[in-house]
């Protein structure tokens, strides 16, 4: 109470509303920061860790990314005729444990973060959907 | 002379033994002799009660209290051998305020029942869950089920028939 | 002389020359108060339409000027800018489902969003928009004013005892004690500016500062009472219960306050009996200081759009500057604003109204 | 005039307790008599996972405990592990880790303003920390791709080094952060009603705070001249030159305070790393995990170790944004822990909630409450 009477020019709220109305009046580099999400994306960095992708030529199926792995997230599955890791991303911490571990460097995380989804077992994500081939330059 | 080697010089009878925790001198108490060695220990200057670990070791229950001195920035841990059957040791509530959480946690996970302290029911896990889970012979395959009650009491089950959608 | 809205659209009628038949139609069916009726009914409507386009409007530029603030975009999908935000959240809030808790008093619950838009919107008939824009020019305007608002925390009240809650309850106390409080030096500081104009019309108080100082300062009461305006306006921005003092919603300590219970239409009301109130006491602030709907004539355009246009831009400029402190500060807590209220403004309206009261019997002015 | 108290039940879903906590408040009035803490809405059994994985498998989940400043919990388990395998880090690794770790501390203390603003109602100041944070969070992007839930600091070092145009960016901010502290001192430090509202609110003298376990910058709001970073100094923290922050009140303006100079502070620190961090290895590779990005010829030399410490026990702490975070682990010689054990800061603060805001109102409650700056999933773990 006492700090009204003592404080009655109330310099520190002018000055307040001096910063709030540089903001409005755009004042300096105060740009808008954020994005229209659904209409535009911020670009990701190189290194992000969403999802994750499997080199199809490279991957020998060993199962050491399912051991690495600390939330039991993989899983080997037959696929065709070959041994691939299936993820499951509904329990993915997307540590990245997995991409460190692999003999083969078939492994990596691509930039992909929208993995929301309706059901549990759309989660699941066989190695139909994570089998890429490593373009050979030429 | 490091605080754990004045300690055992100072109470010799409750003092075991005195050794490291890796880095930090520790002195192994006599479990009867915990709130006099506390109160000794205050007096010694520390002042800041870091944390209270209970570690099963299968046939005993060790409990390790971590005690710092802003006075004199050292360090020291204690530790308490406990039976594995009935975990209990006196509670320092009455020294380090701190411990009133940290004795409440312990015993809720590991199952060291502080007598003396003033409010002895479990911290993070709902009361009536089944078991302490850091022993190391928890059940972790038996499934329990959480729910509110009326006046906000929480009501476990292990086979979910408090729950609102059943399983 | 066209006094009222009333005479305007008489006027207006008249001017384009159907007055006299629709008139003589109805005298001919004996029924002449049916006209009357009718064209009150208008007035309403128009009333009403305003006030409806403005709490949208005002709520669209108080999350855009907050937006703007933050360094944030605001609402932008729903229309130009976002510009028909306000009436997505007005349809989704009509189709939300409306409850009401078990344990609640079902009337009461239900009556109190009502008491508060229509004591909300029972303010605006004394409220000069223009030059002979005004539902009625009551000569005890703003006593009735004072009187009316004094209705809303009678409402908020039944609204939080009925909801059954606490928080609810809490905030509804609250409201009551902060608007009991501020009502006081509210209405010492409007006697003060009625002891220069010897009136309680609206009308008169802005006919008494029509003209200038010297050829330039225009006679509006801000700066015959630079101390009653700033203690009039923290007086009505804790009345409206907007940030820093609105204790009655305060997010943070009671969730949302007397309408914690609140969903679905009776939400919406609240929401618009709070803009509908910003708008109406904004212009109060400008009719009572700020010269009302006064301003330097345009030739050809008639005196009832510029005085309108006047009004409006002032009570905007009024309504910025609570949206601009709602950006910038935190909120009082309930004791210092009571504490603020009683032992400060109250001894400073007074002290306001002495020196008035010596400024106006000495004949100063 | 005989009253009732009235039992008010303040969460655990509730705007202002900064996720599922709980008061249980006897109220008299507005006036508060009794204050009980209910804790454990948000515990996932973190102890246990960190005797049911690995050594570096718990890494991850350290990132869950306060997951406003991650890193330094990654740190404090990384140092834990390291003092009790006895393991060597390169230079640059230090340097690294300090200088994430004091980029995260900016971080937690923005979030700390906003909300704390946030909550006495003034709702500017958290998205203009949020604008800044979100500057430091593309940086840690770039660094470890992830922006809350690091995974970065690993036994022998750090995950991967700086990335290319990471040390212009840092400076950028570090100059931009400097004229924006200005800016959130003008518009918080001095506005009136902030003062009224956490002057004298919520006082704990400094014996009373060491008394109830709180740590931190909360405990140096009360005048305890204390710092791990400067009585314990771990890391390169004795070559850097900072100084501990500190206010005599012990209100809720001083816990405010400290935190306000600790940002100056820490940027300090990170202009000298940003002039001072030496070139060299970030991983010792007896132990560490290299980044996997070299060919498949080199895949042995890149492998993960398993560890296994020899058998013993350690308590280990550092000084998180928050307090003293601890991690206390045991070995018993597999390669797993035996029992991890986590000092959280946030915890051991909460103790002294009771006792701070009795005979204050409920609005104060909140003032406090936001000054203690507590995460729950760090009270919870």
């Amino acid at each position: 109470m006492a700090w009204i009477s003592r404080n009655w020019t109330m310099i520190g709220i002018i000055k307040g509303l001096i910063v709030t109305m540089k903001h409005i009046l755009q004042v300096g580099n105060r740009k808008t920061v954020t994005v229209q999400y659904p209409y535009e994306r911020m670009k990701v960095a190189p290194r992000f860790r969403g999802k994750h992708a499997v080199d199809e030529d490279a991957c020998i199926g060993c199962g050491i990314c399912e051991v690495n792995c600390p939330n039991s997230t993989i899983q080997i599955v037959k696929y065709d005729t070959r041994w691939f890791p299936e993820f499951n991303l509904g329990m993915c911490l997307f540590c990245g444990l997995c991409v460190d571990a692999c003999p083969m460097n078939a492994l990596k995380m691509t930039g992909d973060y929208e993995l929301a989804d309706y059901t549990r077992e759309s989660l699941v994500y066989g190695p139909e959907r994570i089998l890429f081939k490593k373009e050979v330059s030429k | 002379m490091n605080p754990a080697e004045e300690l055992k010089y100072a109470l010799p009878n409750s003092v075991i033994s005195v050794g490291v925790q890796t880095n930090k001198p520790l002195a192994v108490i006599r479990k009867e002799d915990l709130l006099k060695v506390a109160e000794k220990v205050k007096e010694m200057g520390f002042d800041n009660l870091s944390v209270i670990t209970g570690v099963d070791r299968f046939d005993r229950i060790e409990v390790i209290y971590n005690l710092f001195s802003y006075k004199k920035k050292q360090n020291l841990a204690l530790k308490v051998i406990l039976d594995h059957s009935s975990p209990e040791v006196d509670s320092v509530t009455s020294i380090w305020k701190v411990a009133d959480w940290l004795e409440r946690e312990t015993y809720d996970l590991v199952g060291v029942k502080f007598n003396g302290h003033p409010d002895l029911k479990r911290i993070l896990l709902p009361e009536g869950w089944i078991g302490h889970p850091l022993r190391k012979d928890y059940d972790m395959s038996t499934e329990q089920f959480v729910t509110i009650g009326e006046d906000g009491e929480d009501i476990v089950s292990t086979d979910g028939s408090n729950l609102l959608r059943r399983k | 002389m066209i006094t009222n809205a009333y005479e305007l659209i008489v006027a207006i009628l008249s001017a384009i020359g159907v007055y006299d038949m629709i008139l003589g139609y109805f005298q001919d069916m004996g029924m002449e108060f049916i006209l009357k009726v009718i064209i009150v009914l208008v007035e309403i409507a128009v009333l009403l339409v305003f006030v409806l386009l403005t709490v949208m409007f005002l709520s669209w530029l108080e999350r855009k000027m907050f937006a703007v603030v933050q360094a944030r975009y605001g609402p932008m999908v729903t229309g130009p800018r976002g510009l028909f935000q306000p009436i997505a959240d007005g349809i989704k809030l009509l189709s939300k489902e409306d409850i009401i808790p078990a344990t609640a008093d079902r009337w009461i619950f239900t009556l109190a969003p009502y008491i508060v838009f229509v004591s909300v919107l029972l303010v605006y008939i004394p409220l000069p928009f223009g030059e002979s824009l005004i539902v009625s020019d009551l000569r005890v305007g703003l006593l009735y004013i004072i009187a009316i608002s004094a209705v809303t925390p009678v409402s908020i009240l039944l609204a939080g005892w009925a909801s059954n809650n606490k928080y609810s309850l809490m905030g509804a106390i609250r409201a009551v004690a902060q608007d009991i409080s501020y009502t006081i030096p509210l209405a010492i500081t409007a006697i003060a500016v009625v002891v220069f104009v010897g009136s309680l019309s609206t009308v008169d108080i802005v006919n008494a500062q029509q003209g200038y100082w010297f050829g330039i300062i225009p006679k509006w009461f801000i700066f015959l009472q630079p101390l009653g305006f700033i203690l009039f306006l923290i007086a009505c921005i804790a009345e409206m219960g907007r940030i820093p003092f609105d204790f009655q919603e305060s997010e943070q300590e009671l969730v949302a306050g007397f309408f914690t219970e609140y969903s679905g239409m009776k939400f919406a009301m609240f929401f618009l009996a709070e803009y509908a109130h910003l708008f109406a006491v904004s212009g109060i602030i400008v009719t009572i200081f700020l010269g009302g709907w006064t301003g330097p004539a345009i030739p050809i355009i008639p005196i009832q759009i510029t005085s309108l246009i006047y009004f409006i831009i002032k009570t905007y400029a009024v309504i910025f500057f609570a949206m601009w402190l709602r950006d910038t500060v935190p909120r009082v807590r309930i004791d210092q604003l009571l504490h603020i209220g009683w032992k400060i403004m109250i001894p400073l309206a007074l002290l306001n109204l002495l020196v008035a009261a010596f400024v106006v019997t000495a004949g100063v002015i | 005039m005989e009253t009732e108290t009235l039992l008010l039940n303040m969460g655990p879903v509730h705007p202002s307790t900064h996720g599922v906590l709980r008061f249980k408040l006897r109220m008299d009035g507005e006036i508060i008599r009794d204050c009980q803490i209910v804790v454990g809405y948000l515990h996932r059994g973190t102890e246990k996972f960190g005797e049911m994985k690995t050594y570096l498998q718990f890494i991850p989940y350290t990132d869950r405990l306060d997951y406003i400043a991650a890193m330094p919990n990654n740190y404090a388990y990384v140092k834990a592990v390291e003092e009790l395998a006895g393991i060597e880090v390169p230079l640059r690794a230090e340097y690294i880790r300090v200088l994430v770790m004091e980029l995260n501390r900016i971080i937690n203390h923005l979030v700390m303003m906003g909300s704390l603003l946030l909550d006495l109602g003034g709702s500017t100041m958290i998205m203009y920390g949020f604008r800044e944070r979100e500057t430091a969070l593309q940086m840690y992007e770039m660094l470890c791709g992830a922006r809350m839930t690091f995974n970065y600091v690993k036994p022998g070092g750090v995950r991967e080094d700086l990335p290319e145009g990471f040390m212009p960016k840092l400076n950028e901010f570090i100059k931009d952060m400097e004229k924006r502290i200005v800016d959130y001192e003008e518009l918080v430090n001095g506005n009136e009603i902030f003062l009224m509202r956490t002057k004298n609110i919520g006082v704990i003298s400094a014996e009373e705070a060491i008394n109830y376990g709180m740590t931190g910058p909360s405990m140096r709001g009360s005048g305890v001249d204390y710092d791990i970073r400067k009585v314990e100094p771990y890391s390169i923290y004795s070559d850097l030159d900072f100084k501990a922050c500190m206010c005599r009140e012990g209100d809720s303006y001083a816990r405010y305070l400290v935190r306000v100079d600790e940002m100056r502070e820490s940027l300090h620190i990170l202009r000298q790393i940003a002039d001072t961090i030496p070139e060299g290895k970030t991983v010792n590779q007896r132990y560490g995990m290299a980044p996997n990005t070299g060919a498949p010829s080199s895949v042995m030399s890149y492998f993960p170790r398993i560890f296994t410490p020899a058998e013993g026990e350690v308590y280990s702490r550092i000084e998180a944004p928050k307090g003293e975070l601890g991690f206390f682990v045991a070995s018993d010689g597999t390669t797993k822990p035996y029992r991890v054990k986590i000092r959280s800061p946030s915890f051991c603060n909460l103790v002294a909630l009771p006792k701070m805001v009795l005979g204050l109102k409920i609005p104060d409650l909140i003032a406090a409450f936001g000054t203690i700056d507590i995460v729950l999933g760090d009270v919870d773990r």
